[in-house]
């Protein structure tokens, strides 16, 4: 018994405590900090800049509400690339349930939207039922699976932007946002390895390991990891978002986390030497 | 036109039909290999339940948080096996367990396994000591009322095993600071992270399903584990043979590749 | 009436949110109130998008004259035998429709994407220390999952190095869990710290 | 009589075969009639998918049902539950589910609630981190090391003064982790393929009721 011990022993209410304090007060007082976008970030910057005009890009929200919070602001910097690309028409379409209401969250959001015009430049198809079948079912013939668009609920070969468009093959690249690693599995499935057509996404942060193996394989054509890398889209396309305003909370939080870190081990250390004395 | 695409896909999975038809029949006629790799965690488990009644205190027991009728059934299907076992074992020294469960459709077969286990195990009455509670079929609520199994009942061995998700976090945690002998076992590569420090002893992966094909003794089970490593054979085999082609510049990859 | 009624909800969402957050402290009524909200709606909005599927996707194309989506209404209607006490058995036809067609196109990706895809991209040219690190994990992790030897002498070694890379696997994504669970915090908070008017 | 027939699990795991396996003939043959009834077979069972999301509310529904006629522990949550389902349910029918009403509840308790739900484990996470990370064993030494170098990796402010340290991080996961990680994708492909192989060869009973 000794301080050497005790350390070792903070109880959680006071872990938890200076946890929410370290949480909120960054936000509060914000700190400017320099950012160098990542060869990850540039990669998707890349691939979104290089398309041409007349080339369809395949929008899957599939971050759910549950994702959103983190997730949200890189979904709201993509939208907004993509619709700062001139003749580049964006479908959205989503496979999780609670998605559908997101996609008018992140065009509200996406400062070049009013640019665009639905029907014309931009289509929500809405929701598909049936998971992994409903993403095969999609890319084997879209009008099997979706009658009627998300937004107006009117028949999709109504909007101009429709026409010519069939199936998998007639998309130049999938970005697809998701709040679980099976999702993103699922497209490889289905979509790249038969279709081979690329993906971009942004992984849950916490299967950022399990991205990195399908991007090493190619699978993943590019993928932005972890807040910085959308603090770093943020600022490649100027905006100041969430994602930016978060990045000092990381900071305080991850600072603390290696304090209690090592507080644990030296305690550990230290008793344990104590006892072998003994 | 007919044309033909994906060969080697097409092979693979013949092969599997194979293999998995080779070992049921030689399941069926008792020629299956045993499984000789030690998992550490199968004999771990009598130490936590002669732990628990050492100290005269209950072992608490979740089989996970999916059902049998998904995707992620082997891993509930090991759960099971275990429980089984341990069940088996607590019933000789009449140790309580408490398992907790969150599908309404395990509910009736966790109960019909305890009370299997004891008969087999000779103890018919000790099926009073051994609790199979329904918690919630929601995640937090239901690591709230495992957490608050522990803390009541003052377990004194944890072993979680099945289909794990974000809850796991907050009950390997909770045990862990309550001091509770932890057998962790799961597939799911997120929660295997956490449970590797929080547990005395893990069953990683396919650890799961080994342990559980060998404490059930099932033949029908082992027979799925002893395919699965016919397969890992020939992909390693595939692997080692892919590097050398491909050193001797033969075009293999794309081959591969394309399926 | 639509701004009270945005107002009231913003309120809601500030207290479920908090709600939520006192799950830390103790698991009460109140996170009660926030779990059963959550999963209530979920489903709720899950019945709404299934009547959608199925009027957008089926309904629609039968008015249009396609009469063959008859035959998957009916097979849906079948799964709502499981709920009578005689003619459940009915609903495994459906189940059985989805978990065929399911498993028939994920296995085909499994294989393909899975396994001879991830096969192919171990093996990578010019060969280089970091694509032997790649080579040899992936072969020891291999062989750490097997299971029909007993693993002693060389067999033993490799199988021990498969659980060295597991776990730089797990540390990796332990640490990466830091991140997005604080990440998903920080989310909220700016939520509540807008709605309060505290950030723009 | 017929009866006899259709309740037979026979006749159902054929089923799963056929239409696996004719799943992987369109895999394999191109050939314009297999690939048509194929998008016809994924339609159906697509249009089924949005049948399951209604049977699995109904049936979550039936359960609290009866746990409030039975008047059961927390009886009065089940009957807020049904409640709240109940109102989201007919609201959507007569506004449609883009109406106020679902919209309202959608935007004001589905996604506070979703959304925060996951977030509090970051409390867990850091108490976690800081009772189980010791190096107590080689193992966990790796654990715990790799952990660390990650957490300070993803710290803005640690990579302005060791900017080394992001390469550091990203050469562990890009290399040993992706080793680790895809040894663990391919053995778990290999569970799957035998998990469907047994299903078509109708071993694995319990996958239907």
């Amino acid at each position: 018994m000794g301080w050497a011990k005790k350390m070792g022993e903070i109880s959680s209410k006071w872990i938890y405590i200076l946890l929410a304090i370290l949480l909120v007060i960054p936000l509060l007082v914000p700190i400017p900090l320099p950012l160098t976008p990542s060869h990850y970030t540039m990669e998707v910057y890349e691939t979104i800049e290089s398309l041409k005009p007349g080339d369809n890009v395949l929008f899957v929200i599939d971050t759910g509400t549950s994702g959103w919070p983190a997730l949200g602001p890189g979904v709201i910097a993509l939208v907004e690339h993509l619709f700062r690309k001139d003749g580049v028409k964006v479908f959205f379409v989503e496979f999780e349930s609670t998605s559908p209401p997101l996609v008018d969250r992140a065009v509200a959001a996406a400062p070049s939207a009013s640019k665009k015009k639905y029907g014309e430049d931009w289509i929500h198809l809405g929701f598909v039922a049936g998971e992994e079948t409903g993403k095969a079912s999609f890319a084997a013939d879209i009008r099997k699976v979706i009658s009627v668009d998300y937004k107006y609920g009117k028949p999709i070969d109504e909007y101009p932007i429709m026409k010519n468009v069939k199936n998998m093959n007639d998309f130049k690249l999938i970005v697809e946002p998701t709040n679980a690693i099976t999702w993103m599995e699922q497209a490889i499935r289905q979509w790249y390895t038969p279709y081979h057509v690329p993906i971009i996404s942004i992984p849950p942060f916490l299967d950022v390991p399990w991205a990195e193996n399908y991007y090493r394989a190619g699978q993943l054509k590019a993928y932005l990891a972890g807040t910085s890398g959308l603090a770093e889209y943020e600022k490649l396309l100027g905006m100041y978002g969430d994602a930016t305003r978060g990045l000092a909370v990381m900071t305080t939080t991850h600072t603390y986390a290696i304090i209690l870190f090592v507080i644990g081990n030296i305690s550990y250390f230290l008793s344990r030497r104590k006892k072998e004395v003994k | 036109m007919v044309s033909f695409a994906h060969p080697l896909t097409i092979a693979i999975l013949a092969l599997a039909f194979i293999i998995s038809y080779y070992n049921i029949r030689r399941a069926k006629i008792g020629t299956l290999p045993t499984l000789r790799r030690k998992i550490p965690a199968v004999d771990a488990i009598e130490q936590a339940v002669g732990r628990a009644t050492e100290l005269g205190r209950p072992i608490i027991f979740t089989p996970g948080l999916s059902s049998l009728e998904t995707i992620d059934a082997p891993q509930t299907l090991a759960g099971l096996s275990i429980l089984s076992y341990v069940s088996k074992l607590a019933a000789k020294t009449k140790t309580p367990i408490f398992v907790g469960v969150s599908k309404a459709t395990i509910l009736p077969l966790a109960q019909e396994i305890v009370k299997m286990a004891c008969l087999e195990a000779g103890v018919p009455e000790a099926v009073e000591t051994q609790h199979v509670e329904y918690l919630s079929d929601q995640q937090f609520a239901y690591a709230a009322g495992y957490i608050g199994i522990m803390a009541r009942e003052k377990a004194a061995s944890n072993i979680f095993t099945g289909t794990l998700w974000a809850e796991s976090l907050i009950f390997a945690e909770a045990g862990h600071a309550a001091g509770c002998f932890q057998i962790g076992g799961t597939a799911v590569w997120t929660q295997m992270a956490f449970i590797v420090p929080t547990c005395d002893f893990v069953l990683l992966g396919e650890e799961l399903m080994a342990a559980g094909a060998i404490l059930s003794n099932d033949p029908e089970q082992i027979s799925t584990i002893v395919s699965h490593d016919f397969l890992r054979l020939i992909a390693i085999a595939l692997v080692l043979i892919a590097f050398a082609l491909t050193l001797l510049k033969v075009p293999v990859l794309s081959y591969i590749n394309g399926g | 009436m639509t701004d009270v009624l945005t107002l009231f909800g913003t309120y809601i969402a500030i207290i479920i949110t908090l709600a939520v957050y006192s799950y830390i402290i103790k698991e009460t009524d109140l996170f009660r109130f926030a779990e059963y909200s959550f999963l209530a709606t979920s489903i709720g909005w899950a019945i709404l998008l299934g009547l959608d599927t199925i009027n957008n996707v089926g309904v629609s194309a039968i008015s249009k004259g396609r009469y063959d989506y008859i035959i998957p209404i009916i097979l849906g209607l079948l799964l709502f035998t499981r709920f009578s006490g005689k003619l459940w058995y009915l609903a495994r036809y459906p189940v059985a429709f989805i978990l065929g067609v399911g498993l028939g196109v994920f296995m085909r990706g499994q294989i393909h994407a899975m396994f001879l895809q991830q096969i192919a991209a171990t093996v990578i040219t010019p060969v280089t220390v970091d694509s032997l690190i790649i080579l040899v994990g992936v072969l020891s992790v291999l062989v750490f999952f097997y299971f029909t030897r007993e693993h002693k002498g060389a067999l033993g070694y490799v199988s021990t190095l498969g659980r060295y890379f597991l776990m730089v696997g797990f540390g990796a994504t332990f640490g990466n869990t830091v991140l997005y669970r604080i990440n998903l915090a920080v989310g909220r908070i700016i939520f509540i710290l807008r709605a309060l008017g505290l950030l723009p | 009589m017929t009866s006899e027939i259709f309740k037979r699990k026979e006749l159902v795991f054929a089923l799963i075969a056929f239409l696996g396996l004719w799943l992987f003939l369109d895999y394999s043959v191109v050939e314009p009639g297999v690939q048509s009834v194929t998008a016809d077979i994924l339609k159906w069972a697509t249009l089924l998918g949005g049948f399951m999301l209604i049977y699995g509310g109904l049936e979550a529904l039936r359960y609290h049902s009866k746990v409030v006629y039975k008047k059961q522990r927390n009886w009065y949550w089940s009957a807020y539950f049904v409640a709240i389902v109940l109102v989201y349910v007919f609201s959507g029918l007569i506004q449609g589910s883009k109406g106020m009403i679902p919209q309202w509840l959608f935007n004001n308790m589905l996604d506070p609630a979703s959304a925060t739900m996951y977030s509090i484990l970051a409390f867990y996470i850091i108490s976690a981190l800081y009772r189980t990370l010791r190096l107590r064993s080689i193992e966990l030494a790796i654990l715990s090391l790799v952990t660390i170098i990650v957490v300070a990796a993803n710290d803005p402010i640690i990579t302005i003064y060791v900017p080394q340290l992001t390469a550091v991080r990203d050469w562990f996961i890009s290399v040993p982790n992706v080793g680790a990680n895809r040894g663990f994708v391919i053995g778990a492909a290999i569970g799957a393929i035998f998990l469907g192989v047994r299903v078509f060869l109708g071993r694995e009973r319990s996958l239907v009721r």
